[in-house]
């Protein structure tokens, strides 16, 4: 399940959504939040600008890869976009498998790799203005080693 | 036609979120850059930081990827999001 | 925190006690389920013994460990003993940190050896009756790698 | 003394959770094991499974740990919470 919205999100509602299965084992989910410092300046808050139905392609596309990967049963991928202010949820990614090491895997290469592809921009919104974001170097290396040792072509 | 979108900063630095062009033969994404970068100088330092992403229908691709009629072809600064 | 516990808990609780902190840009959680299968016999439920004192001291090892060797905030660690039906929770691990990476990593870490380390034991309750499982060589070998790769003395 | 505890299989198969053990010179946790095994046919069987685990004080430890008076030893199968 896939969703770009505005509102938040509710960790609880997400996970019982996820969770009703009895042949999973393992249920691992990642919670992303607004937090109060980056490279140096007061961040009040965050801006999530994105490409509408190109997001929600990727998003797909992401998740198809990673099922053709690992066995996993229930996927949810949610991330905001618009005004969030500090400490506020910015994404959720939740996998339920049979096993745990591919609930792991999974939930962090989605993550991992949502950071890289998705179409979602941040302008951060500080003491001193505001300003976008610039992408880190180390994510794209994280997303390399993951297409690497899946054999992913990017 | 071909509908172009521009992201982000690249939106606000060109004061732009979409416009039209006109298909020319085997136009590439890399001629639709070139051209835009002639509107004026503004335009032509925008369009020029060397780390511009561009998509074509909502997917990413290359600089020679060739742009057809109805195509939709956006440009934006590396993805920041989750 | 680490709890052992008869009683089930509640994740969207745990969730709320745990991400509440602004310096935290990553929270992620893991919770194991009795599943409906198991070397092919139908599992109706399990019946978890522990050592007393001992697996409150080894969690509090095993935390420990993980917060030498990344930035963690909050960690919580709750297990559960005693008779479970299929479907119910066994264990939660959550942890929460300024970076996602070491979220991911230490939460991996602290179910992994959990499995290794912990003196928990289970029997599951099956169709042809009650029996011990026994110890998965892939779970001691998992916890293996983590202690060359961290460098940490078993 | 010497508490010596028994969890899981073993305790089943022993039919046994605790019992108390006069403690001797130099006695290691082998030893202990050792003096356990003589007490019977099942006892010696049961206790010489190859993958038996031995804690001293709540701690694993290893065969050749020396066990004094007062100190709490457990026996018990490999490890299979989580």
């Amino acid at each position: 399940m896939i969703r770009v919205q505005q509102n938040d999100f509710n960790v609880a509602d997400e996970y019982e959504k996820l969770a009703n299965d009895n042949q999973d084992g393992a249920v691992v989910t990642f919670v992303g939040k607004v937090r109060d410092f980056n490279e140096g300046l007061g961040v009040q808050g965050l801006s999530l600008e994105h490409y509408p139905g190109m997001t929600e392609s990727v998003l797909n596309d992401i998740e198809k890869q990673a099922r053709e990967h690992w066995p996993l049963n229930h996927v949810t991928i949610i991330h905001r976009v618009g005004d969030l202010t500090l400490g506020e949820q910015i994404v959720f990614i939740g996998v339920t498998s049979p096993h745990r090491k591919a609930a792991f895997a999974a939930c962090e290469f989605l993550i991992d790799f949502l950071k890289t592809k998705a179409p979602f921009w941040k302008q951060e919104l500080t003491t001193e203005g505001s300003k976008w974001l610039n992408a880190k170097a180390c994510d794209d290396q994280t997303s390399q080693q993951w297409s690497n040792k899946l054999n992913i072509k990017n | 036609m071909i509908k172009v979108l521009f992201f982000a900063r690249l939106r606000e630095q060109l004061s732009t979120d979409s416009l039209q062009l006109t298909a020319t033969e085997n136009m590439t994404t890399a001629i639709i850059l070139q051209q835009l970068a002639k509107t004026d100088d503004l335009w032509a330092k925008v369009l020029s930081a060397d780390n511009l992403l561009v998509a074509v229908n909502q997917e990413i691709t290359d600089w020679d990827h060739i742009v057809k009629t109805g195509d939709e072809v956006a440009f934006f600064p590396p993805v920041t999001g989750g």
